[in-house]
């Protein structure tokens, strides 16, 4: 897929709570496609001590707006900083960049397991699954009901459930103890911190389901070309922002 | 329009500006942000005679104006790259060159006498320098007669242009580079990176999966200028500036201090066109102020 | 509330920060903004034997993160240190280290022996890494046989606690390091400056009088921490950790990598108040992580 | 005179021209007494490529409104962000900084010659000046009609004269040749570039007219500890920023 280097415009940053944040950006041209999973490099010139891109998520994008959104989470001086962008503010971004969630099969059923700020590609892959005719299933968890994000929007695509550590919404403890999990999927697609996604792996492994999952590593350039975000997998070091973000669980090295 | 025609002893290039190995790939992971063929040069990413893994990860930690890196030469060996990269590199229509790492006087022997029969790699980049390896690399570029050795061994085998890129881990660059201009190399580029650390305080464990790595970007220029001066007035074959050149006006002052032509870096990742960008803005500062040709500025500091 | 009495061998400072000589004039410019007796130890303004004008200006230039400085060591001399500052740095109730330059070895001596008369003056740092002087300064810290010989001649003069500064601007800061405990050094501070240049494009003139100078600041950083730890592991005397340290979090780093006290330099002309921060952010980081005192931390990184 | 660091809020940002901008910050606390040719350094926290704090000269304190006037123009990174901030915004400033202008005896006749953005100190010294009951002559200088600034705050203090390279205002040509200077005075004081300030010294000489001249230097600390801001004086090296910025011109050691 071809990717862009472009001046984007925010046109809304709305803070979700005292963590995250939703940033809508737009283009004068009409934004290209983007497939679930895929990320894009944000620059952050107006911070001293920010040097390299950030990599996000695409967590959707609205094409009637012609909205590119991310849904980030104050962790560090780069997205503190974001936070404070405001509308009209122009923002360098590099789009689209990595691979994707796969397409499943017509017809099979479909559980989006997503932690903390780990929903984010979760979005648009539901959107994606509904223009395939697949209705998944969400199962989403974070640490209490005020860091549970978007239900509304991913209730346009599925069925939510959830799970707070602090069982505050949904159902107590971590995503992999919910009782979803007792109905059997075809398909498991997850983004979240590594152990919740090692336990989702260990989970579908022993149910002999097909599982993705989207990992994070430290990036500098998001192209391929500095090797710096490599995951190990049964094929040797192959590097995340380009053979990944997602990656098919069995191709990875990870002890579960 | 200034004329940026670049000779690095019998290399011609069409302009000054290469990329720094192991920042650009083989070059088309660019073609969707500019026309790579526009750049002077691209210096592919280390190549070894064996494939390597490089190191486990962590393998970068972001620093104030710059990165520190542990890639570890990461590549899928000389023949690989001879089988599956070459024959895509050929049709850039610009000059290719490989940088070529090894452990041992042997290793860069034989992968630089395996590159030599290609015909469209005009000539090799010797990395003698390169922090993040266990054996050999950086070593032999901290001793001068160490790198006498390796270029020399490199020298007999490979008759097109040998570069020789230098370590600024040193305490006298100038007594390198005159080690590598003596065993008959053609031209010296400078700086790889410098030896880093990065350490996180919260987990009170390194960053890196191999506690030290590569700081390169602009927080190196400084230094890199100094080398580049210090170099550039100590030996007579061509030298090549780089180390955390973001913009035109920071080439220039590798121009002026004395380098021939000059390679982007880490600039590469924050700005995927900075490549074009740094030509055209030579071009316009040439122009400007009135200078017919690239030669004009080169070592023309007033000091 | 966590203990930050730290032995720096027998010099015992009420916690591990100090400020870095050149940064901080004689304390009493920073009265104003912080109470100066709070800080761990000062180090004053490298003094000489003999009264020096230091450089022409321009003397600064500001980089990526860092800036480059080619003051020269002005300073009054000696003998008007003692007669006129002395007096005053002896009314502050912190320790107070004088920073000993020279260009001959006589030179070192002869100050050092002054000073060793200073009651309270408990201490002296012995800069053999100054790239701003014309003889001597750097040139005896680039070597590790005279690293030696200019330790070992003060040694014999200078019966309290030395402190050696050493260069960066070395191949092996280890070897330097080794040579000055071999010649009596009590502890060891890094770095000081590393070897840096600035052009303005514009000009086409070096920013500096002197071309070169020394770079300092956050960009240095991680230069500064990798040789820290190198230096940690091999010597036994303690050792003093600076370059870019700009906040609790980065002291901290130095001290997970090995070092017993650390200075604070660059930051100061930031933040006046950057000390008492640093103070009062590690205080709350060991209380936060549970531990009893500041040398629970030293040298702990977890490899 | 006691020094402050303190955290200042943006009133107003007003463009004067397409490169001088007037800032006003106030403070909490009223502000304290500050002299005329004393400076401050204003941190750019927000732009990766300043590091360092910039010295600026105090233009003006309104006492009635507690409010720090800065008269800058717009010249690199850091003075470019300065203009693009915002009422409300916050700004770390070190103050005052640095010696003033001398009082002149009473009743003396004080001529105050400014170039460019050197007119900044000369306001607060026009005001100075006025308490200690003296009208001071102003002759300002700049390249065009559009680069003379804030005239009518300087009307307040006494006669206004101006010089303008393209004769767009005033008399046409340098200060150094205006017609004003066939006047004899008992005093000059002067800020601008340094080639003017030279010039304003040779005629002071040369008319054996007292004069202070209000010099620049690269600045790193501001407080005297860095050594860095060094002129050249009879005395040997002294320090721009606590020695200076004002000199008497007469311990300058200018080839003139
Ligand atoms: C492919 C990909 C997609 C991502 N998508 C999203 C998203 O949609 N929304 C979102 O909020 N975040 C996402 N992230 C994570 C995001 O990139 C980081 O949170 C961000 O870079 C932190 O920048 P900062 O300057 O705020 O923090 P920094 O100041 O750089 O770091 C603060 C702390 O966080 C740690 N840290 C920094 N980056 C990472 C990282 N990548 N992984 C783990 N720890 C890190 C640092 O070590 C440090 O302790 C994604 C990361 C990747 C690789
Ligand atoms: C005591 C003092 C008082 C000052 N008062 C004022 C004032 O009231 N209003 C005002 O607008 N400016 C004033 N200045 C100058 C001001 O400090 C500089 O213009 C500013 O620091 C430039 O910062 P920058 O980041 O915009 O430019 P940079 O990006 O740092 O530099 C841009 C260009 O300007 C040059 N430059 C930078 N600083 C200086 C300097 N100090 N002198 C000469 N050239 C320089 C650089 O070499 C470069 O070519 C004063 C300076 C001093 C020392
Ligand atoms: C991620 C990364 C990988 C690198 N890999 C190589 C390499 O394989 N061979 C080499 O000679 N230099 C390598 N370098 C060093 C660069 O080519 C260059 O010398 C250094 O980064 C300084 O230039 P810069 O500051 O412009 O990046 C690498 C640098 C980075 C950042
Ligand atoms: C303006 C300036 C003057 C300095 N003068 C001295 C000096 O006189 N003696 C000395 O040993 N080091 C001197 N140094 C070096 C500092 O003490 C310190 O080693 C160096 O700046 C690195 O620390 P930092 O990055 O925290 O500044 C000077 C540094 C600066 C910036
Ligand atoms: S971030 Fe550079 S290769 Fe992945
Ligand atoms: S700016 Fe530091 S002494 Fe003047």
């Amino acid at each position: 897929m071809k990717k862009y280097m472009s001046d984007l415009i925010v046109t809304a940053n709305t803070p979700l709570n005292n963590q995250y944040f939703l940033l809508k950006l737009t283009s004068k041209e009409t934004l290209p496609a983007m497939l679930p999973g895929q990320f894009v490099e944000v620059l952050i010139d107006d911070c001293s001590n920010v040097f390299l891109r950030r990599p996000l998520s695409v967590h959707f994008v609205d094409k009637t707006s012609n909205e590119l959104w991310l849904l980030v989470q104050r962790i560090g001086k780069g997205t503190e900083k974001m936070s404070t962008w405001q509308a009209g503010q122009l923002v360098n971004v590099l789009y689209p960049l990595g691979n994707s969630f796969s397409v499943p099969e017509k017809q099979s059923s479909v559980l989006l397991i997503g932690g903390g700020v780990g929903v984010a590609p979760l979005l648009l892959l539901g959107d994606y699954l509904k223009n395939k005719a697949i209705v998944p299933v969400f199962l989403l968890g974070a640490r209490s009901k005020s860091d549970l994000l978007m239900l509304e929007e991913f209730a346009k695509y599925g069925t939510v459930y959830t799970t707070t550590e602090d069982g505050t919404y949904g159902e107590k403890g971590f995503v992999t103890q919910h009782s979803i999990l007792q109905q059997k999927f075809d398909k498991i697609y997850t983004c979240g911190p590594t152990p919740m996604m090692k336990a989702v792996a260990a989970y579908s492994l022993k149910n002999n389901i097909s599982c993705e999952a989207s990992l994070e590593n430290t990036m500098a350039c998001g192209i391929g070309v500095c090797l710096c975000c490599v995951q190990d997998t049964t094929d040797g070091h192959r590097c995340v922002c380009t053979d990944g973000p997602v990656f098919n669980i069995k191709d990875l090295k990870w002890q579960i | 329009m200034a004329d940026l025609t670049t000779m690095l002893g019998s290399l011609q290039l069409k302009n000054p500006v290469m990329t720094a190995s192991g920042t650009f790939g083989y070059g088309d992971e660019f073609a969707d942000f500019i026309d790579i063929a526009a750049i002077g040069g691209i210096i592919v990413k280390g190549t070894t005679l064996h494939h390597r893994e490089g190191n486990a990860y962590p393998r970068m930690a972001e620093t104030a104006s710059g990165m520190i890196n542990a890639v570890g030469l990461q590549n899928k060996g000389v023949d690989y790259f001879i089988e599956h990269i070459y024959p895509k590199t050929s049709a850039i229509d610009t000059a290719v060159l490989v940088n070529v790492s090894g452990s041992t006087i042997d290793d860069y022997v034989a992968t630089a006498e395996k590159i030599a029969d290609l015909e469209h790699i005009p000539a090799i980049e010797l990395n003698i320098s390169c922090p993040n390896v266990k054996q050999g690399g950086m070593a032999f570029g901290t001793c001068a007669a160490s790198a006498y050795e390796v270029v020399d061994a490199v020298r007999k085998v490979y008759p097109k242009h040998l570069m020789v890129k230098l370590s600024p881990n040193v305490t006298d660059i100038t007594e390198i580079a005159r080690a590598a201009e003596g065993a008959g190399a053609d031209s010296v580029s400078l700086i790889n990176t410098l030896l880093g650390m990065a350490i996180n305080a919260n987990t009170r464990k390194p960053v890196l999966s191999t506690v030290t790595g590569g700081l390169s970007g602009p927080c190196v220029k400084p230094i890199a200028l100094r080398m580049v001066w210090q170099v550039s007035r100590a030996v007579s074959i061509p030298v090549v500036g780089l180390g955390g050149i973001m913009n035109a006006t920071d080439a220039i002052e590798f121009f002026l201090a004395g380098a021939t032509a000059i390679q982007i870096g880490t600039a590469n990742f924050i700005d995927p066109t900075t490549t074009v960008k740094v030509i055209d803005g030579i071009t316009s500062y040439l122009d400007a102020n009135g200078y017919k040709s690239i030669t004009d500025i080169i070592g023309k500091l007033e000091v």
